[in-house]
């Protein structure tokens, strides 16, 4: 691959190596949807197999819920405008806001898993009914891919501190953005299915 | 694709007050509403959808690259993928 | 001319298998599935025998065509500076070979379809026939057979009278096992907690190998059973015999056939459909009277009903 | 005090937890004969190494390789011996079927032959096979210098080849899985298959089935962006096309797998309720989730394989292929409707009649475009100029073996008939014609063609034919029979049947077709053997007289492949160039190539892979943690330094050609 960087692009998209893995992510991110296109598949076969425990409408809170879903959202609108900075070369605007950034993704892991707690209190675990095993392997797979991507992104926040804003950090952070909206939108389909859809009645 | 955005995210903040008052919105109708349950099922299914091509569009700048034929054309059958994955497994396995 | 020498192995060789292949199925006889014994067997050998002529037919056609076309031009046959003409395609040739392969498929479709649906009927003729139900349970490697308008059981072996459709609502009290009959038609699951229809019917008096054909460990190759069918008369006398001779079925009785092992032959008195709920029909439930048996289920069983009512 | 963890209970995990002495699988002398080659096979490896001072070498040039070529031949050892071990439980299957009520093998010993069988042949031999031939090919054939991520290449390769030992250090250590390579639930489940023999087959299938969407994605980038130009996508050679179209299917495939795979650890080891009796669990969305994956799984195996063919028939009948657009739109349409299909492998568990009607015509249509193509290679072939090499031979083979399988899938696809066929042994035999000819002659026929490229010399051409016929007559004397015995109501996995059935000459029949095919095996391997040293060099780095870009290289293949990236006008490139006689290119062209560096990651990230899933098996969730902290340490680690890569000056490149091609204009 020639290492000619095309300056008339954005930072992220300049150096060949750089289109390349972009591109690449986003066919994995194909790969992704079909992998939780299963998992919702398995939990909406399986969401009626309470076998005599607690059932969506027992478990679900609407308050815990909507804070999840709301510091989601809102950690997707700062992970945008933390691109948006890289893209003016604001650095530091770009680490600040991808640090709140990961500050509410955590937010969101630990509500999510003070939400599975008061579920195992109930005595609702994995291993009760084949609905909660649906509910906490999607739920479980989406919140380890937050929290994979939290620990990947302090990485990358490592290594603009120590390297600068470059033609490789910006892609290595244009990749992190676009796996956290992804995340976000997977969230969106969890909230809408998971969580409105059982506690309709 | 443009270089260096005006000094102010418009699109942005944009797109995140529609994503919130779309999230609301379905919470609404699927809470308060009353309505009958297919009805609501397919009003929140149809905003999540909306949200989701709004997220693809305004935030993960799908459209930028040059590939981006090949990228919207690669969503767009893992969709249909997914649907045949979800719908084939549930006509299947329930008769 | 072909030299003897430079025989052609290929072509011999496949001209002796097909002969083998062929010879074999003259007298069907003693192949089971050639060889059909009640009305649904019977459609499906239909079936089967009308494709497999279906096919041979595009075999020949594609062989023979492949064949001239190796040997017609073999690079010993053409002169030393030959040079092939530069072809790319021809538009003509691909609508020929898309097109009749389409017609073909409909041409095998259109029964395919007529006949999944008759499948789930009682044979035609035999509408009005009162059908004998019969509770099929697999469990690891044994049959057991529950006649619940007769109340007797047997194990490994199973009577049907002759002349009238028997209907087989399968189950298991374990693993996935496949009730199949060759001669009577053809196989379904038995799963656990699901119940599913199964309806055969033999057209006279004889005995009939059944067997597992889904594997489910150790014991499964010596998972077969014997049906034997008998005329009404003969039937019922049997049905009298057992009820008079045979022991009283007790839930330890149940519980030690169920456990894993192989059991030979056995004939009770009394079923064990009295204690162990029958789950609820696979996809019988979509069927008119769905809605009538679903209230009464309702409170009844643990496991699942039907999903529409559940929002998912 | 067990710690209990809030979220997930561990009362599953204790009783899973193994006794030390059920460790060692003992009680089968064979297993005994086994453990003894293949340990004095390792003290050989190991001794070879050492005496010849060969660890450096190894390092260097093979276990940190990021090189297409290397990966491609280290697949296909790997494929090559999986073959072996494949063909040799065959063997132990047919022998035990010889006849009615044989010992040789009990029971529980038969079912873990034909489980390994199954899996091993379709996952862990055709699969590498294939990816060893497209890595080799694909590159070369449009004319880049290496793949999109050739780390990510190595990478794929050594978590596949963690994958594979740990499925296969099975019968030795902790026993076999039992319940078929389809591992149908409730069998399958802790209750019904007590052993570990389960978590092998979960564990090490996700393993080598993120090697395979790696590389999925990674072909699929290298084919769509980095094509030489000049080469647009209507030019580009039929196996590439069937490349793309075959990553297109793993891309969206494989993470139904991954999923499925995952939910039977979790049934197995954490007492979840996905597939379980008990607990609401639905033992047929194990089968429906397995198949969603299943069915395109066997058209991502046959698609290269059709490719392979287009490019060998293409090749010794010295024509232009037939219709190639017509062969790509049937390949699209092939991997469209294999999303439609799955259905057909479970007709008989009481669907509706609605359901199996649909997908008894979806998997009909699938019939059309085959038929299509088939008409395409026989019009090839017309006014061709047939050259009867063992590639060709292998390649004309497959048409009238894979038109038995096909006919024969349409009578399956008859949703009422196949209530018949089901679970026969008229279905193994139509599944074995569809992927004996379909892919296993592929490869063959793919090895005798690129080998010149790969090793410098050619197969023997007599040894090559002997080793063919032994296969095409023992192939079909082994399974013509199989579909009358199916017909006479024998079915799968049985490890031993009466007399008086009828079935007895027709099993003895098939054995020694059976044994045909394993002394073809035998053949091939004294060929590969023999042609090292007594093999017909290639000198001229094009022994076929090829039409597409890998033959514009010389022979032994520089590791940056072009010195200048050839430029493609015409479909069959090269063999475009060879009629213009357009000179390769210009040394004034020749400017200094940048190339990726070796890494030792990816073989690193392997151990931890083979370590972490070794725990899983058996539950020692340290050993599994471990595993997986030497895996993110890798990816970690990689992250921090991204390789600069080298540069080859343009002198050294200079003297590269001039030593292959003699002076460079």
């Amino acid at each position: 691959m020639s290492d000619h960087l095309d300056t008339s692009l954005p930072l992220e998209y300049q150096s060949e190596q750089s289109r390349l893995n972009i591109f690449g992510f986003w066919i994995f991110l194909g790969a992704e949807i079909a992998l939780f296109a299963t998992l919702f598949a398995t939990y909406f076969v399986l969401s009626g197999m309470t076998a005599g425990g607690p059932s969506q409408l027992d478990l679900f809170k609407e308050k815990d819920v909507m804070i999840e879903t709301i510091l989601l959202l809102v950690s997707s609108f700062t992970c945008g405008l933390a691109i948006f900075s890289m893209r003016n070369h604001n650095k530091n605007a770009m680490l600040a806001w991808f640090i709140i950034t990961l500050l509410l993704g955590a937010g969101f892991i630990y509500f999510e898993l003070h939400e599975f707690i008061d579920y195992v209190h109930e005595g609702a675990t994995m291993q009760t009914s084949a609905f909660l095993s649906g509910f906490f392997v999607l739920l479980g797979t989406h919140g380890a891919h937050v929290t994979l991507g939290i620990l990947w992104g302090i990485l990358l926040i490592i290594q603009v501190v120590r390297n600068g804003l470059n033609p490789v950090t910006s892609r290595k952070f244009f990749i992190i953005s676009l796996y956290w909206h992804f995340l976000d939108v997977v969230w969106i389909f969890i909230f809408t299915f998971v969580y409105l859809g059982g506690l309709i009645q | 694709m443009e270089h260096g955005h005006t000094k102010y995210p418009i699109g942005h903040i944009i797109g995140f007050l529609l994503s919130l008052a779309m999230t609301i919105l379905a919470a609404i109708v699927a809470l308060r509403s009353g309505l009958p349950k297919p009805a609501i099922m397919s009003i929140i299914g149809v905003l999540a959808f909306m949200q989701a091509g709004m997220q693809l569009f305004m935030f993960m700048h799908i459209k930028e690259s040059d590939n981006s034929a090949v990228q919207i054309g690669n969503i767009i059958y893992s969709i249909i993928i997914a649907l045949t994955i979800v719908l084939g497994s549930i006509w299947v396995m329930h008769n | 001319m072909l030299k003897i020498k430079k025989l052609p192995w290929k072509r011999l060789s496949l001209v002796l298998l097909s002969a083998l292949f062929l010879l074999s199925g003259c007298d069907t006889s003693n192949i089971a599935v050639l060889n059909p014994q009640g009305p649904v067997a019977q459609k499906q050998y239909d079936l089967i025998v009308y494709s497999f002529w279906l096919m041979m037919i595009i075999l020949v056609v594609v062989m023979g065509l492949f064949i001239f076309m190796v040997f017609k031009y073999r690079e010993k046959r053409q002169a030393a500076d030959y040079v092939p003409p530069d072809h790319h395609g021809n538009k003509w040739l691909e609508i020929i070979w898309t097109a009749i392969p389409i017609v073909i498929i409909i041409a095998v479709a259109i029964p395919t379809v007529k006949a999944n649906y008759a499948l789930e009927e009682v044979p035609k003729g035999y509408e009005d026939e009162k059908p004998l139900v019969i509770n099929v349970t697999s469990a690891d490697w044994k049959w057991i057979f529950s006649y619940p308008d007769e109340n007797i059981e047997t194990v490994n072996y199973v009577n049907i009278p002759a002349g009238r459709p028997v209907k087989f609502q399968l189950t298991s009290a374990g693993t996935m096992a496949s009730f199949w009959v060759p001669e009577l038609g053809g196989q379904k699951y038995t799963m656990p907690n699901h119940s599913m229809e199964l309806i055969l019917l033999a057209d006279k008096p004889g005995s009939y190998q059944g067997r597992n054909a889904n594997f489910n460990g150790e014991g499964f190759a010596h998972m077969d059973f014997e049906v034997l069918s008998q005329t009404q008369a003969d039937f019922e006398k049997w049905v009298k015999e057992v009820k008079g001779s045979a022991p009283k079925l007790t839930k330890k009785d149940y519980n030690k056939i169920l456990k894993t092992g192989l059991v030979g032959r056995m004939t009770y008195t009394g079923t064990h459909l009295d204690w162990v709920e029958t789950p609820h029909q696979h996809n019988v439930m979509n069927k008119k009277e769905a809605n009538t048996k679903e209230h009464d289920m309702e409170g009844m069983n643990m496991d699942d009903m039907d999903m529409s009512d559940h929002q998912h | 005090m067990i710690w209990t963890c809030p979220i997930i209970n561990t009362k599953g995990w204790e009783e899973n937890r193994l006794k030390l002495d059920e460790f060692f699988v003992t009680g089968e002398p064979i297993i005994y004969v086994t453990e003894a080659g293949i340990a004095l096979a390792m003290i050989g490896i190991l001794f070879y190494l050492t005496y010849f001072k060969k660890w450096k070498w190894l390092w260097n040039n093979w276990l940190t390789t990021v090189d297409h070529k290397k990966i491609g031949v280290m697949y296909i050892l790997v494929a090559v011996l999986m073959l072996f071990r494949g063909g040799v439980d065959a063997l132990m299957m047919r022998a035990q079927l010889t006849a009615p009520n044989l010992k040789l093998l009990d029971a529980n010993h038969y079912d873990g032959i034909f489980t390994t069988h199954g899996t091993i042949m379709i996952l862990f031999m055709a699969m590498p096979f294939l990816m060893g031939l497209i890595n080799i090919a694909v590159p070369l054939q449009i004319g880049a210098r290496d793949v999109a991520y050739p780390m990510l290449n190595a990478f794929s390769f050594w978590t596949f080849a963690a994958g594979c030992a740990l499925f296969n250090i099975s019968f030795i250590i902790g026993g076999s899985p039992t319940a078929g390579w389809t591992s149908y639930f409730p069998l399958a489940g802790t209750e019904f298959s007590p052993g570990v023999g389960n978590n092998y087959y979960a564990v090490a299938l996700q393993i080598a089935g993120i090697g395979t969407l790696i590389t999925g994605i990674n072909f699929l980038v290298t084919i769509l962006k980095m094509r030489t130009k000049g080469m647009t996508m209507m030019k580009m050679p039929m196996f590439v096309w069937s490349v793309l179209i075959m990553c297109i299917i793993i891309i969206f495939a494989f993470p139904v797998l991954t999923v499925a795979l995952a939910l039977m650890t979790f049934d197995r080891l954490a007492g979840t309720h996905f597939f379980t009796m008990a607990g609401g669990g639905m033992p047929m969305l194990w089968s429906n989730l397995f198949w969603i994956w299943g069915h395109p799984e066997v058209y991502i195996v046959l698609l290269p394989s059709l490719g392979i063919y287009s490019e060998i028939i293409s090749t010794f009948a010295k024509k232009r292929l037939f219709g190639y657009k017509s062969m790509v739109f049937s390949m699209l349409a092939i991997a469209l409707f294999s999303y439609f299909t799955w259905v057909h492998h479970f007709f008989t568990m009481g669907n509706t009649a609605a359901v199996n009607s649909f997908f008894s015509i979806s998997t009909m249509l699938i019939a059309i475009p085959t038929g299509v193509k088939l008409f395409n290679w026989i019009f090839t072939i017309h006014k061709g100029k047939v050259k009867l090499t063992s590639a060709m031979l292998w390649s004309l083979a497959f048409i009238p073996n894979f038109l038995i399988g096909g006919v024969t899938g349409v009578m399956l696809a008859m949703a009422a008939a196949d209530y018949q066929y089901h679970n026969s042994y008229f279905l193994i035999a139509h599944f074995h014609y569809t992927l004996i000819p379909g892919v296993a002659f592929a490869c063959f026929a793919g090895l005798h063609y690129w080998y010149p490229k790969m090793f410098g010399h050619m197969l023997n051409e007599k040894l090559g034919k002997i080793t063919f016929w032994f296969w095409m007559v023992g192939f079909n004397v082994c399974f013509l029979p199989q579909f009358v015995l199916g017909l006479k109501g024998m079915t799968r996995r049985m490890y031993t049947y009466q007399e008086g059935l009828g079935w007895d000459n027709l099993n003895m029949v098939s054995t020694v077709g059976g044994v045909l095919m394993g002394i073809g095996f035998l053949v091939l391997v004294w060929n590969i053997a023999y042609s090292i040293r007594h093999g017909e060099r290639d000198v001229t780095g094009d022994p076929w007289d090829g039409r597409t870009l890998e033959w514009a290289t010389p022979t032994p293949i520089p590791p940056y492949n072009f010195a200048v990236a050839p430029v493609a006008e015409e479909i069959d490139a090269y063999w475009n160039m060879k009629q213009k006689k357009t000179p390769l290119y210009k040394k004034v062209d020749v400017k200094p190539i940048h190339m990726p560096n070796n890494t030792g990651m990816p073989f690193v990230a392997a151990v931890g892979f083979g370590l972490g899933g070794f725990g899983l098996v058996f539950s020692w969730w340290w050993l599994a943690i471990v595993g997986l902290i030497i895996v993110l340490g890798c990816l970690a680690w990689r992250s921090f330094d991204p390789d600069k890569g080298h540069h080859i000056p343009v002198k050294e490149i200079l003297e590269t050609e001039e030593a292959a091609r003699g002076e460079v204009v």
